[in-house]
């Protein structure tokens, strides 16, 4: 009974932090917003090996666990990191267990991999169904165009998720690249329609937890994101005094920060169990990522909003940093089913286990 | 309890709709076409001047100013019967609602005759200098410093900042410190600003949505002539509190002018047919909803105060809080039912969802406005004050060291 | 537009407030629930004229309307009266429309009535719904038990609102009485199987009218207990002391007591609405008493939790007054379709309207 | 990140089953049947007894005081036994887990050797004499005055609040004020106070509920030796604060030990067909219960502190704030879908209901904890604090004036 990180998970961090602070991810989200440019950080990305994470090491891969990705995911969102790894971890852990002839490519990050994911059932709805173009209702999984996908733009391979579960590998589908509220986050639509697809031999079961394991990853990535903003907010209570005294001193101010603590030490605390749950203990991922994406999620949100109001007015001026993690809060939350669906299928889970 | 006319009050309505009627044509449209910004902006100011001539603005300023000498419920009527005839009202809402009336109270006979007649009809557009970067929620905390001249003259450095309509105002309302070697409240002096002094330095202020809708205002060794003061030297605090007191009133009585109404957040969501029958989704829409629909009636207790001869108290702050919160729910809501597309550059609910955060510290935080109802409203103690009866030129010291 | 009181309607107000204070009306919820007898309170009603305010003067009643009864309940909320009035007089103001012959008892007190209100069609459901007996889903107007009826013990004429909102006025129903939680809140099952009804002549949209004003009452009531809670807990958070201060100069209370404040604000403002709507806008009144009690409803909830804190420990103990102010507020909020359905109404109301 | 026993738990937790499978017999139920709480005590007592002879109780003591000499992770392994035994643990959780420990710093050898064997095999229950009716937050304000007599003995008068157990205690840990001419946290005194003491009077103190959860002890010239001292006269703080320190432990242990989890409050809701596809319901459900499941990682995180030699901070105040709020809004959603028989006397979830508030404010109310962790953990400045080296004696007049 440790949870306490291998040697190697710190060095791992350790790493992710020190290639991502080599770029200005923060800076360059802001610009981006006007269209400017994102840095290209694949390279970057290549030489530290993560587009392989999840890959066997016998195809090239580092054969490492979703925990070990999640660490990943968790500093690209402490600097807002335009990396496409959400969908490329994702994907390529399917690749993997189909035994996809190119995966090799896909590990060494040659090749870029996305992944047209399709929620799966659960208690109450026993189809597959993939984000709406708009709107409340979700589509079924296996239609013509797939909206929304996370870091489709520039993929080399889709991944795609369609009726029943059922897998297949899609290349050169025509992508159109979407841009809503957060620049760092590529999205795009794809149109399938043409487009040629070779079945994965992968089963649903593992085409669910993929779905799961995005949720774990995107846990991950806010978890990341609420830890700066919480350094952001405490900083600056400490500086910024008013009547006398430094903010941070008042109240009002000080429990808005416990609060973001708090749903901050939850949020890492299911990251553990997304992490553990993924690694050994199949039955209990789907309730593990979705809590974890649930309670990140919303922590993000929340986190974000006190950000900018601990900083009063400056905190919501273009030039400060918090409105661009407050963008990411935004977006965040409505794709790849949002945190809302995530609530929705912790309660299923248990609601399905003691019925 | 009615909500009904008294019979002169329907007269008077009456005259302000067959007014309205008669020069609706006039009237510039209610936002700027795309591109035309400067053009509408003087039809904007033409169009205030006429309803000034019509006894529309300035209803309820003294007729020796040049204002109707009406009361709040005719302001109400005015305002009532602009919006329903779809036609703007007057630019200049900060001068003639807050500003003028502070000269009107303080002011000299003088600055009366010289700056109200062009305030009231739109030719001379004002703007209020109080907040500082360093000086938001405790505004009596000012840095902008006048250093009076040998002839009698002051010359004012400083900087100021959620300045509304900075970039096309003739004049300001500033206050700044003339002597830091008294407690905070006590050194403080108000002053009329040309914007046009050499000096002064306007730049827009961008928020989250990319849109400048606020200013900051640098100050520069800009020189003012001794009849610059508003209501005495060393009086400006006491002068400020006036402006403050018409800012709650304006706010008082036009709560949902923000545009922030229960029908039109209910709009996207009845366009789905998902969305309007999911409990989740028509729970929050009905929470939020009812508290907006409250504050319809808050307006019209607040009438019915001012009928009664009282003075709105901090209490409509509370009015603020709940529109901001209930609308930030209501965007929230909207982007959950559409979508990503609720967040594209175009659409109205990603420019609302950018704009609240910031509106949420507009005019105090929600913090500082919860204490002030819950001292002087409620009459809790206050927090312990470190900065008392200490003089400005220390305070910065002894705060370090209160917090070492 | 003056919403100032009438001089009548201040009286009235005095009145009620000066009534109420001869009983010691919050020591006897506290020993009711150990089976202490409540004093009886409708003598005093009667000699008010509070059983007749809904009824036309011509039969004996004070001819007001709804905001006038409102100011009643609001002082009964204020003390945790246990008067039937809620179950009566909405009542009353059916029976005295529907031209019933013994509405003159009833008027002047003489015979206390009840209502078993049915929930009319929304925008969603065309059916009139009863409460259930257990459980979340409602049950269709019209069976053989009634449960949680509002005021039925002891009630001597019962209005029934049934299927397709007909109503039918019914005399000694077996009604079973029950208590849960707030000893305070008269409820009671009522068996209509074998009891004789007779057709009482008014129209659906009466027995619609006839919910909202049991929402506005209860709204009304529960305004009334905020504004006592809010007394309790601004006057404790000044005299007492933690760390050397008074707690109510600490922003965690203080910003708690003003939220208090905020909600019983926007509570009285609905009432004025709802009370408005009632006597000369019938088309709003659904909305307005809806929305009056989503907000009252919802503020007495967190009032009641808020004062219990700001009391710390003392304020969660038996012999403290805040609880029985807790009680009422967790009965209420699931009574007469519960302040949920309140909500869900001022939705469908909306949404129906922007279509 | 391993979740499994090392060779050498799993051995330790193979010995522990085998003890309790071969003494399940002698066990008593998990709670008092309907009116035998008296016997049912006195089977705790000695059931006990034979956990502590059997190694299962005082795991961390160390052997020369009678406990194991083991660490956190054997006794995790020991209370996960347990329960899965589906037998009671210990009876005197607060004076094993809390006070022991105390005395195990801070005692004499004779207290040492006199008290904790007594005190771990059940034969004489401790309860914690701290709070007071105005020192519940503020634990330094104690006004409970022990007085010291000529022969060395101290005269003890005051009253204390919340205590747990004191209707059956054989001795509390009392914390008074010797001193009141000193600032509040430097007079302050431990002592040991037998509760069938001449001038102790237990009452209990009922809760919403109408059942006494806790006790109020009066104190009226209570006699105790001068070696009823612990840690030394004037040292109360300091001993204070090792009791508050373990009892930050045990809850960071045992967070799920209040019975409130998910899948119990998902069980009223599954037994409802329409509720259970609610999506309102599923929304509220899904977000509480996600918070109380993290609560079960943040202990394994804790104790992979303790592994590491780390001492828990303040942050687990944040597991017993994340407790309540969850299940009070899983409370309230419960009674949501089952109606007003959920409110019935006779049903769980009502006294959940009527528990939940007062839990709120047990053990430093949620403000509180929030200023603890935040200055604490945080490192956000304090409170100014206006007790600051003020004799105690003086404090009120203090407070009286500046909030004048």
């Amino acid at each position: 009974m440790n949870l306490a990180l291998s040697d190697e998970q710190e060095l791992l961090r350790e790493a992710a932090r020190g290639t991502l602070s080599r770029y200005k991810t923060v800076e360059a989200a802001r610009e981006a917003l006007e269209g400017g440019a994102l840095p290209d950080l694949w390279g970057a990305a290549c030489e530290a090996g993560w587009p392989g994470l999840l890959v066997g090491e016998e195809r090239g891969g580092a054969g490492l666990g979703p925990f070990d990705a999640m660490l990943v995911l968790q500093e690209c969102g402490r600097v807002l990191a335009g990396v496409p790894l959400l969908g490329h971890l994702t994907a390529s852990w399917l690749l993997d267990r189909g035994g996809y002839d190119g995966v090799e490519a896909v590990a060494s990050g040659e090749r870029r991999a996305a992944i047209v994911a399709a929620m799966p059932p659960s208690d109450l709805h026993d189809g597959w169904t993939w984000e709406p173009p708009a709107g409340k209702a979700r589509v079924p999984a296996g239609g013509d165009v797939a909206h929304w996908v996370v870091d489709a733009p520039g993929a080399d391979v889709l991944v795609v998720v369609g009726e029943g579960g059922a897998v297949s590998v899609v290349e050169g589908a025509p992508v159109e690249p979407v841009m809503r509220y957060d620049a760092t986050r590529s999205l795009g639509h794809v149109s399938l329609g043409g487009a040629t697809a070779t079945a994965l031999d992968v089963s649903p079961a593992d085409a669910a937890n993929a779905w799961h394991l995005a949720q774990a990853l995107i846990a991950a990535e806010s978890v990341g994101t609420i830890e700066t903003l919480l350094e952001m907010g405490v900083a600056y209570a400490k500086e910024r005094f008013t009547f006398g005294r430094a903010i941070g001193s008042y109240q009002a101010i000080k429990h808005q920060l416990v609060e973001v603590l708090r749903v901050l030490e939850n949020g890492r605390s299911l990251l553990y169990y997304a992490g553990w749950a993924g690694e050994s203990n199949a039955d209990e991922f789907p309730i593990a990522a979705s809590a974890a994406r649930s309670v990140a999620g919303r922590g993000l949100d929340a986190a974000s909003r006190i950000t900018i109001s601990v900083h009063g007015g400056i905190g919501a001026t273009w030039e400060h940093d918090a409105p661009l993690y407050f963008r990411r809060a935004q977006l965040s939350r409505r794709l790849l089913g949002g945190t809302a669906a995530a609530s929705d299928r912790v309660a299923g889970e248990l609601l399905a286990a003691v019925s | 309890m009615d909500l009904n006319d008294t019979p002169e009050q329907a007269a008077y309505r009456a005259r302000v709709r067959a007014w309205l009627d008669e020069h609706r044509d006039e009237a510039p449209p209610l936002r700027a076409p795309e591109g035309e910004e400067e053009a509408y902006l003087a039809a904007r100011r033409a169009w205030q001047g006429k309803l000034a001539e019509g006894g529309l603005a300035g209803v309820v300023w003294p007729k020796e100013v040049g204002g109707q000498g009406l009361g709040p419920i005719e302001q109400v009527i005015v305002n009532q019967e602009i919006s329903a005839a779809k036609v703007p009202g007057i630019l200049d809402v900060i001068g003639v609602g807050m500003l003028g009336p502070t000269i009107i109270a303080h002011g000299t006979d003088e600055q009366k005759s010289r700056y109200l007649g062009p305030m009231l009809h739109g030719d001379e557009v004002w703007c209020q200098l109080f907040s500082e970067p360093a000086a938001g929620s405790d505004l009596a905390g000012v840095q902008s410093r006048a250093r009076a001249n040998d002839d009698g003259s002051w010359t004012l450095n400083g900087q100021k900042v959620w300045t509304t309509n900075a970039q096309f105002s003739s004049y300001g309302l500033l206050l700044a410190r003339t002597d830091p070697d008294v407690p905070k409240h006590k050194g403080l002096t108000m002053f009329i600003v040309p914007m046009d002094a050499p000096g002064v330095t306007v730049r827009g202020l961008r928020q989250i949505s990319g849109e400048a809708e606020f200013n900051e205002v640098f100050l520069d060794d800009v020189r003012l002539d001794a009849d610059a003061v508003v209501g005495g030297v060393g009086n400006g605090w006491g002068t400020a509190l006036t402006t403050l007191m018409y800012e709650r009133l304006t706010i008082g009585l036009g709560s949902e002018g923000l545009g922030y109404r229960a029908d039109r957040f209910a709009a996207p969501i009845a366009a789905d047919p998902e969305a309007r029958a999911d409990s989740d989704v028509r729970k929050r829409l009905g929470e939020l909803a009812s508290e907006l629909i409250a504050l319809r009636f808050t307006a019209y207790r607040t009438l019915t105060a001012l009928q009664g001869g009282r003075i709105p108290g901090p209490e409509s702050a509370l009015a603020k809080v709940t529109t901001v919160n209930a609308a930030i729910a209501a965007t929230d809501l909207i982007a959950d039912v559409m979508g990503p597309d609720a967040l594209d550059a175009s659409s109205e609910w990603a420019y609302a969802i950018s704009f609240l955060p910031g509106l949420k510290s507009a005019g105090g935080t929600e913090e500082i406005l919860r204490n002030t109802v819950g001292e002087r409203v409620l009459g809790l103690p206050p927090e312990p004050r470190l900065d008392k009866g200490i003089p400005f030129s220390e305070l910065r010291a002894k705060e370090r060291e209160v917090t070492a």
